[in-house]
């Protein structure tokens, strides 16, 4: 614990001297205003993508999985990229809540919230994958949750996708419930804020009638505690379950005994890469900017170059392992990864998620966000390729060279990844608009002066 | 906001400094009230201590669920698969409790958390939207930047002179009676 | 907006909402559950043929009309001649001394060398491939799957016939000593997929 | 021919039985479609156009269905029940002996007729593929008068009246023929003596024909026996993939090849020497291999004789001048001479008559004849006309033009044939489609399908068979043999010569008889009739002895040898799956892969890739071929081992009517190139001009990758390696002992069901393939599909070829469902839709399927095969063509796996029909589809846990392997690892080795 903070140095949770009415109103003004036109403007775009999203998977689901590029062998294509990928985003908020709570990093509080929604909405996203992508989704919907049938028949619980069933249905649920207890105090502010009796009305539903008793807050601290207590190896165990997709079967490529940490580290990577592009925009658009400073992202950004030196080292160790095991299968399969038809998309990784991030050992680099800003946007990049190199290269030579194939995308692929990220995103705005983004009531407990001057911090 | 109906039910002492509110809540703990509370923005740290409220059950309550969340996991998949219709799979085991694992962890998982929300509510009695501080119009002001320690008086065991007293006494400036709205129609709907 | 009144609203709604949720729920269930929707079915035929009578009360032999059950996959049912063998003769006739309806529908798919066309009653999904004969020479009865048809006035399904109730038969143990444990058998029937799906 | 317990002929009662079996049954449970209903289907069945629209195909529930009381049930059909039929595949070069599978009066499973002595139960491709013929959608319906559907009556007043007038009437018949057909054509020709009977063919063995009827006096056919050969030499002669009667040639070659582990010390096996113009099945399986131009085979040959002779000057100047491989010719004079009398020498039926007369002295002076050669007095083809003859005739300008079940106006060497016809009075076309000669004739008329036709052949002195309806006609369909006989009818006024049979059936019938009887048949001509029906004909062929050779006019012919030059030589071959083209319309051959360069659904040049350097040429592009004026557009498909400056391509693509499924193929028509060098050589053309046109046309391959990349995966030794250690594949890898994290599960009771494939016997012929596939509702998928690597065979022949192209070593392995005892299938699938049973059976339960494909994924084999899209929704246009499936597999629907099943669907037949009679179910008694085509015999499925079967005794085999053994999956298809007999090395196989090389 007290390693962690040393390295990430002490960050002010907020700039001092901040009037707690200022910040409520700081916080809940762009809630309580009509959207701007720039608002609108930007959901326009992602609500058409979302729509996108919409049409491509009607047509999946009505003409079949034969409209997406995947093949014999490459069973699992773009599908399972975009799940993974968004699931690796999803990471991010989970852990800034949960674990960097756990370790005390007040700094978190400012942009926990924002992460935590974007942790829902990533998932959400990541989970039309598994299902769009069966061959039947209106019979996989049912028989992969194990309910009494009369088949007598139910599900096979050694199967790493039964596992995921029960993984990311266990986070999403988690994640949400997470959430939803760190916004019922902020959703009372803004039932006492709110004027249109509609609202007050919306505001006071949700808020479960909270009023701030400190009988109450003593529950809820501790409740909140062991919900980060929970999260924090369900964090864990959900990328290495996700991964256990890949390293259980025995695909050359895909049988690493690294992926589960490998996994974990490329979704933090990944998600406080996402959580740093998007705040960076929402920051500047609902001017937060003295809350969610540049102290925040500047130790988001040290915690990405720690991670893409952790996924530089899983890639490393990845090549190093297959020279080393000698198994004949596994080493072409790497070599095929660096140097075959799929190449570029290895290179594109290796450079995006290793050689990028480590701009960001500059402080200029890392304290401006002009210039960081390229840099987060290429960790998405690359992080969406690693995905890409791990199920397709791997996939697209086995052990038989006689099934060997290659894989290309159609329309309705890169539909359907566009248009999450279009979906992704309208969520994110809808949130902006309707939710406070950040933990206001947490925030106000670790301001300067906050707590009692003379009593033991119990925190 | 409030009309004649409204009833006194209670006195309200507000305070803008968080270090007043925790001196305040000892001295009232000293003085052996029952039906107080402090109602602040924010989780105030060490409050607690001072207004001497037990340790929350909140932790064995969700340890307990976990636990079941663990025997369910174990019976579900081992009894589905080994009992109630062995299907070989793969050469393995019809209780290959090793690739359970999994399984056993995220329902563990799931079943305290499912605990967990449930004991905010429960424990934080949440789902009651009627409240005084509504109509005291104190609600806002203790969501946002004040802190108050509110007494309901309805049993009438206390007066509210002398919680005012004992307010005063511990610099509150800022004392008022906590009103009820009564409600004019009665009925559900 | 936060009264007492509010508080009682929302209760209700609630309560409404959870009590609609779980009667239509449960009523949902029920009325979609696969077996539930099979058992019963009770077609309307184009011949009132009875079952109690030709089985029950004159005692013909299942396999007299069903000939293949013992044969082959399909228990297959009588063509027009083989009711003729006993109506050339047998023709019943109501009060006035008419035909019956079913006699005379009968006879007259008999004359105009018509088929009749049945309704299936006992009608299992084309990804099953059930084989009769090997239920008969395992010693099955008729009624077992069929149930006491003897006594059907008109025919029914009187099981759901779903795979739950297949294996409620196949998965009984055998016995220790029970010869087919040498073929490797250890319930009374395959519980495999493939003894059904193929 | 016990085990077909339910072979029956067809009476006139029978086929009056058949017919009912059109209207409504009580037919249960066949699987069919989801929104098909079985109404329709048996509407379809009676020919009548129910345009139904068709549904989710799926194996979804359906609505309450129907079940119908027949009026008088048949005796012997019962529902569900299959019955088998003997017959004769007619539609093919070589007539092969069938057992017609009928399920519900249905065909829908064709196979061999174990008891004919030609293919001995074994089948190939096409006559797998005759099914899906039989319920083609395109089929003629009704005759054609101008686009209007007329009656046959008013078809033959018209033909008959026109005949009648004519003065000159011609009639073109494809070559192979039966007895009674030629006997038919005899009499209509006697009745109408203007009548000329030409035969028309594209693939036949003219050259060699020819040759042989000059240099032995009399006409007929040399026939190998490569069982009884030492040394092989086939000189462009593909006799393993579509020269001669292939099943017996691949039966006989892998006989010769057959290994015993007990004496593998003294192990003999042939020798195949392949020196081909391009890369054949053949060549593929050569142990040694010379690439030789088509204009170099005669010199070669007579350098062989030199050698043989002892004088290998001419060898050595012959090997140097055209850069041959020295050393392989030295082994093979070596070889020859070591064998004398174990050697036989083939050449193919498109080189010139010259190498043919060659060739024959070669073999007459190696003592072949009578030993490894016999002779067939009676080919199954008639000779073919010269296309010249017919043209003279035609230019003229005939009265009447006939055509009987060919396409001259696709085909016609040098493809001018629309013109002739133009000058033509009143044409027929007779077909089974409306091809391109149909359609350009003014009456078209629909032929029945040989499965609806009465017929018969004698393929070899004495073995006759005859070949019988199991179905009547499913649309307005004649025979054009019972055309003939109504025409000749009528044309006679009545006056019958055979008899007064006035239809075919009772012609075919009363030859039969009248020809039983007079061969002292004991028992009376109609039970000798059954007899021949129930048994297929009369299958024991006569021996006859080998002719003399006239050396005089063979040395005269040799000395006519043609010169090659110029830099490229063009060779036509036949379509190694749909010949000519006449399979074209069937989807299951369009879509399996050319068993050596893995192209489907197209046709291609191949050329050599030290060519396509010298052309600039990649894969795909387009080049012009030009011969005599012609010019022809192809993609070129670079194949290693094929000869430099050779460009080799095949007939039968490029339709433009004839069906969907050969017009969605497309490709390009190659027989504009016929004949164009050499007319009596038209299959081979040299000083051929070639142009890159720059267009780009990508030939579609099933199996991208061709090097084994090093790893053991299909494997080999030499006959050295064998002799020494029969166990050469286990001491070669050194595999870690298994270790298992649970306990194996015990398979020791009861039945454990395996497969054995010997690498040493399959010579990759891809019979298996389309039994798997017509066995299983397996669908076609199309080009594009196959492009994108989603084709659906369960079961596949991989290809390999490493090495230099003088040195190539080409693995063929069928590959399917391992059924892995460890299968990593199983434990991915989060549905258990995938999983064990008790019988070792890797099961996939195809209705519970969501399709997540990982088991795809998982599989190291890529076995399984996902329905991406709604494959046979998208090709069932019709209701006739589900017809065709069989009623015992699950038709899979759209997003579901499927796989290889060891065909469980005849493992519980046989098993439960044991069990009922409480009988022990004995080794063979149960085949799968694969198994019971093969005709190398290569690949064994049984019982593993029976010491005594076939399968146990060859898992023990010391050449047995597993593919990826070292993933510890525990495969139980076990392969033989294949033993080559390569010279290089190895000179001892003359037979005068005492017994290898014992330490």
């Amino acid at each position: 614990m007290s390693a962690t903070q040393c390295a990430v140095p002490p960050t002010p949770a907020i700039t001092p001297d901040l009037a707690l009415r200022r910040l409520d109103d700081d916080i809940f003004r762009p809630m309580e205003s009509f959207p701007t036109r720039r608002w609108w403007f930007a959901i326009s775009i992602t609500g058409a993508l979302a729509t996108l999203f919409v049409v491509c998977v009607g047509v999946t689901i009505t003409q079949g999985i034969g409209t997406w590029g995947n093949n014999i062998p490459v069973g699992w294509g773009w599908a399972i990229v975009n799940f993974v990928f968004w699931i690796g985003i999803g990471h991010a908020g989970t852990l800034i809540s949960a674990i960097l709570f756990l370790l005390r990093q007040k700094w978190r509080t400012g942009i926990a919230r924002f992460a935590e929604a974007m942790t829902i909405f990533a998932v959400i996203c990541a989970m039309q994958f598994p299902l769009i992508h069966t061959g039947r989704p209106w019979l996989a919907m049912f028989w992969l949750i194990p309910y009494p049938n009369d088949q007598s028949l139910y599900q096979n619980f050694r199967s790493p996708l039964e596992w995921d069933v029960f993984a990311v249905g266990t986070y999403g649920l988690v994640s949400l419930m997470f959430w939803y207890t760190g916004l019922i105090p902020d959703l009372a502010i803004a039932r006492e804020r709110a004027v249109h009796p509609f609202r007050k009305f919306a505001y006071g539903l949700l808020s479960l009638g909270w009023r701030g008793s400190h009988k109450a807050w003593n529950h809820y601290e501790k409740a909140y505690l062991l919900f980060a207590a929970l999260s924090t190896p369900l964090v864990l165990s959900v990328h290495s379950i996700v991964s256990f997709d890949f390293a259980v079967s025995h695909i050359p490529g895909w049988h690493t005994t690294i992926f589960p940490p490998y996994f974990v580290a490329g979704a933090i990577f990944s998600g406080f890469a996402m959580v740093a592009t998007l705040i960076i925009i929402m920051r500047k658009m609902f001017r937060l900017e003295h809350i969610v400073t540049i102290e925040h992202l500047s130790a988001m950004n040290k915690i990405i170059i720690a991670t893409s030196l952790m996924v530089g080292y899983a890639y490393a160790v990845e090549l190093f392992m297959a020279w080393y095991g000698g198994v004949a299968a596994e080493r072409y399969a790497f070599m095929n990864r660096a140097m075959g038809p799929y190449a570029w998309a290895y290179w594109t990784m290796v450079i995006c998620n290793v050689v990028v991030p480590q701009l960001l050992w500059f402080r200029k680099i890392r304290r401006s966000v002009v210039l960081m800003y390229p840099v987060v946007i290429l960790v998405n990049v690359g992080m969406w390729f690693e995905r890409f190199v791990i199920v397709v290269t791997s996939l697209h030579r086995d052990y038989l060279p006689t099934s060997w194939d290659m894989f290309s995308p159609t329309w309705v692929d890169i539909g359907l990844f566009v248009g999450s990220i279009g979906l992704f995103l309208t969520l994110m705005l809808l949130f902006c608009r309707f939710l406070p983004t950040i933990a206001t009531a947490e925030l106000k407990a670790v301001m300067p002066g906050s707590q009692p001057s003379h009593g033991v911090n119990h925190a | 906001m409030l009309d004649a109906n409204a009833k006194t039910v209670g006195m309200v002492g507000l305070y803008d400094n968080v270090d007043a509110l925790v001196q305040a809540a000892a001295t009232v703990r000293d003085a052996g009230h029952k039906n107080w509370d402090c109602h602040t923005p924010y989780p105030v740290h060490g409050l607690e201590k001072a207004m001497g409220i037990k340790p929350s059950p909140v932790p064995t309550v969700i340890l307990t669920a976990g636990l079941v969340g663990l025997i369910v996991a174990i019976a579900l998949t081992g009894g589905l698969s080994a009992i109630h219709y062995p299907i070989r799979i793969g050469g393995k085991a019809l209780l290959s409790w090793q690739a359970f694992v999994p399984i056993y962890f995220e329902l563990f998982v799931l079943f305290a958390a499912l605990a967990a929300m449930a004991s905010v509510i429960f424990f934080c009695k949440l789902g009651r939207w009627h409240s005084p501080l509504h109509d005291s119009g104190i609600m806002k002001e203790i969501t946002c930047d004040r802190f108050a320690i509110v007494f309901e008086t309805r049993d009438g065991d206390e007066s509210h002179e002398d919680i005012r007293a004992m307010l005063e006494e511990t610099g509150c400036r800022d004392i008022r009676p906590l009103l009820e709205q009564e409600d004019e129609d009665n009925s559900i709907i | 907006m936060f009264t007492k009144q509010f508080e009682r609203r929302v209760y209700l709604a609630l309560g409404v909402l959870v009590f609609a949720i779980a009667l239509g729920g449960s009523f949902g269930v029920y009325v979609l559950w696969p077996s539930n929707r099979e058992a019963g079915y009770e077609p309307k035929q184009p011949i009132p043929y009875s079952h109690k009578l030709h089985a029950g009360e004159l005692k013909i032999d299942c396999l007299y009309c069903h000939a293949e059950a013992e044969k082959g996959p399909h228990a297959t049912i009588p063509s027009v001649a083989t009711c003729m063998k006993c109506h050339e003769q047998v023709q019943t006739k109501d009060k006035d001394g008419n035909l019956t309806e079913g006699t005379k529908t009968l006879l007259d798919h008999w004359e105009k060398k018509e088929p009749i066309v049945w309704n299936k009653v006992h009608d299992l999904a084309d990804f099953v491939y059930f084989d009769h004969s090997r239920h008969m020479a395992a010693d099955l009865t008729c009624q077992e799957c069929h149930g006491p048809v003897e006594t059907f006035e008109h025919m029914r399904r009187e099981y759901g016939m779903k795979m739950s109730w297949c294996l409620d038969c196949h998965r009984e143990e055998l016995s220790e000593d029970d010869p087919a444990r040498q073929r490797g058998l250890e319930t009374r029937g395959p519980i495999h997929c493939t003894a059904c799906h193929r | 021919m016990s085990e077909h317990h339910g072979t029956h002929h067809h009476s006139h009662e029978a086929m009056r039985l058949l017919k009912e079996a059109a209207l409504p049954t009580h037919i249960e449970n066949f699987a069919v479609p989801n929104g098909m209903t079985r109404r329709g289907m048996l509407k379809a069945l009676m020919g009548a156009s129910a345009a139904l629209a068709l549904g989710v195909p799926g194996c979804e529930r359906k609505p309450k269905r129907k079940i119908v009381s027949r009026v008088v049930g048949p005796e012997y059909q019962k529902p569900g029940k299959a019955i088998y039929y003997s017959s004769t595949w007619t539609e093919g070069t070589c007539p092969y002996g069938l057992i017609i599978k009928a399920v519900d009066g249905r065909p829908i499973k064709i196979e061999g007729n174990p008891e004919h002595p030609i293919n001995k139960g074994a089948s190939s491709s096409a006559m797998q593929a005759s099914i899906l013929s039989l319920y083609d959608p395109d089929r003629l319906r009704a005759p054609q008068r101008g686009g209007e559907s007329v009656s046959w009556e008013a078809a033959d007043s018209e033909i008959v009246a026109a005949i009648q007038r004519a003065t000159s009437v011609v009639l073109i018949t494809r070559s192979s023929l039966g007895p009674s057909e030629r006997a038919i054509i005899d009499e209509f020709r006697r009745v109408c003596p203007q009548v000329r009977h030409f035969v028309h063919e594209t693939i036949h063995d003219t050259p060699r024909r020819t040759a042989w009827k000059k240099i032995y006096g009399t006409d007929g056919e040399v026939l190998p026996r490569f069982d009884k050969a030492r040394i092989i030499v086939s000189l462009d002669a593909d006799i393993l993939g579509t020269d001669g009667a292939v099943l017996e040639n691949i039966r006989t070659f892998s006989e010769g090849r057959r290994l015993d582990d007990a004496t593998h010390k003294q192990a003999q096996i042939s020798r195949l020497y392949t020196l081909e113009s391009t890369m054949t099945l053949t060549g593929s399986n050569a142990d040694c291999r010379v690439r030789l131009r088509p204009s170099q085979m005669g010199g070669v040959v007579t350098a062989l004789r030199l050698a043989a002779a002892g004088d290998d000057h001419a060898m050595h100047d012959m090997a140097a001048k055209h850069g041959l491989p020295r050393d392989t010719l030295v082994e093979l004079v070596k070889d020859l001479h070591a064998n004398r009398g174990e050697s036989l020498v083939v050449a193919g039926p498109h080189l010139p008559a010259s190498v043919h007369a060659n060739v024959a002295m070669l073999n007459d002076e190696l003592g072949t004849p009578g030993h490894t050669l016999g002779w067939n007095p009676t080919p199954a083809t008639l000779p073919v006309t010269d296309p010249g003859e017919v043209e003279a005739v035609l230019g003229q300008g005939a009265d009447v033009v006939i055509c009987l079940g060919v396409n001259p106006v696709y085909d016609w060497p040098g493809g001018n044939f629309t013109d002739l016809l133009g000058k033509s009075g009143l044409s027929i076309g007779h077909g089974l489609c409306s091809d391109e000669t149909s359609s350009a004739c003014s009456i078209s008329l629909p032929s029945s399908h040989t499965l609806e036709s009465w017929n018969d052949a004698e393929p070899r002195t004495g073995l006759r068979t005859l070949c019988q309806p199991v179905i009547a006609p499913l649309f307005d369909a004649r025979q054009e043999a019972e055309s003939l006989l109504v025409w000749t009818r009528s044309l006679a006024g009545g006056k019958a010569e055979t008899g007064e049979q006035e239809d075919w059936h009772g012609y075919v019938r009363q030859r039969w008889q009248a020809q039983l009887v007079a061969e002292g048949n004991s028992r009376n001509a109609v039970l000798a009739w059954e007899d021949a029906l129930r048994t297929g004909g009369r299958i024991r062929p006569n021996s006859v002895a080998f002719p003399s050779l006239d050396r005089r006019v063979a040395e005269a012919m040799v000395a006519t040898t043609p010169s090659g030059d110029g830099d490229y030589e063009l060779v036509i071959l036949p379509h190694p799956t749909i010949l000519d083209g006449r399979f074209a319309n069937n989807g299951w051959l369009q879509e399996l892969p050319d068993p050596v360069t893995k192209v489907v659904w197209d046709n291609v040049a191949t050329i050599s890739p030290e060519t396509a350097r010298k052309l600039g040429a990649a894969e795909g592009d387009v080049i012009a071929i030009t011969v005599g004026g012609n010019s022809v557009d192809l993609p070129v498909l670079i194949q290693a081992g094929a000869t430099d400056g050779v460009v080799a391509t095949t007939l039968g693509h490029g339709r433009t009517r004839g069906g969907t499924v050969c017009v969605e193929a497309a490709g390009t028509n190659a027989a504009p190139l016929l004949g164009r060098s050499d007319p009596a050589v038209p299959r081979v053309a040299v000083g051929i001009g070639i142009r890159k046109t720059g267009d780009h046309r990508k030939p579609v391959r099933t199996q991208k990758e061709s090097s084994m990349h090093g790893r053991p995966i299909a494997l080999d030794g030499t006959l050295d390696e064998y002799r020494h250690d029969a166990a050469f594949v286990k001491h070669r890898r050194h595999l870690p002992a298994p270790a298992d994290l649970y306990e194996p599960y015990d398979y020791s009771k009861g039945h454990k069901w395996a497969m054995a494939i010997d690498l040493g016997a399959c010579v990759g012929c891809s019979a298996c393939v389309t039994a798997c596939q017509a066995e299983n509702n397996i669908p076609i998928v199309g080009k594009e599909q196959c492009d994108a690597g989603r084709e659906m065979h369960w079961m596949r022949i991989d290809r390999y070829q490493d090495g230099t192209p003088d040195d190539l070593k080409i693995h063929h392995q069928p590959m399917l469902c391992q059924h892995c005892d460890n299968a990593p299938c199983e434990s991915v699938c989060p549905v258990n839709a995938t999983s064990h049973s008790p019988e070792g059976l890797n099961e996939m339960t195809y209705n519970r399927c969501v399709g997540t494909r990982y088991c795809s994924n998982n599989c190291p084999y890529k076995v399984r095969r996902f329905n991406f899209l709604r494959y046979h929704g998208a090709r069932l246009r019709d209701p006739v063509q589900e017809l065709a499936f069989n009623p015992q597999v699950t038709v899979r629907g759209i997003g579901v796996m499927e796989k290889c099943t060891f065909c469980v669907q005849r493992i519980n037949d046989a098993k439960y029909k044991a069990l009922n009679r409480e009988e022990i179910l004995r080794d063979g008694t149960i085949q799968t589809a694969c198994e019971q085509a093969c005709p190398a015999q290569a690949i064994v499925f049984g019982d593993a846990n029976d010491p005594d079967s076939r399968v146990a005794r060859l898992r023990a085999s010391q050449r047995s392997y597993h593919v990826l053994e070292e993933l510890n999956v525990k495969p139980n298809v076990t392969y033989l690892a294949r033993v080559r007999n390569r010279a290089s090395g190895d000179h001892d196989v003359g037979g005068h080795d005492d017994g290898g090389h014992e330490a």
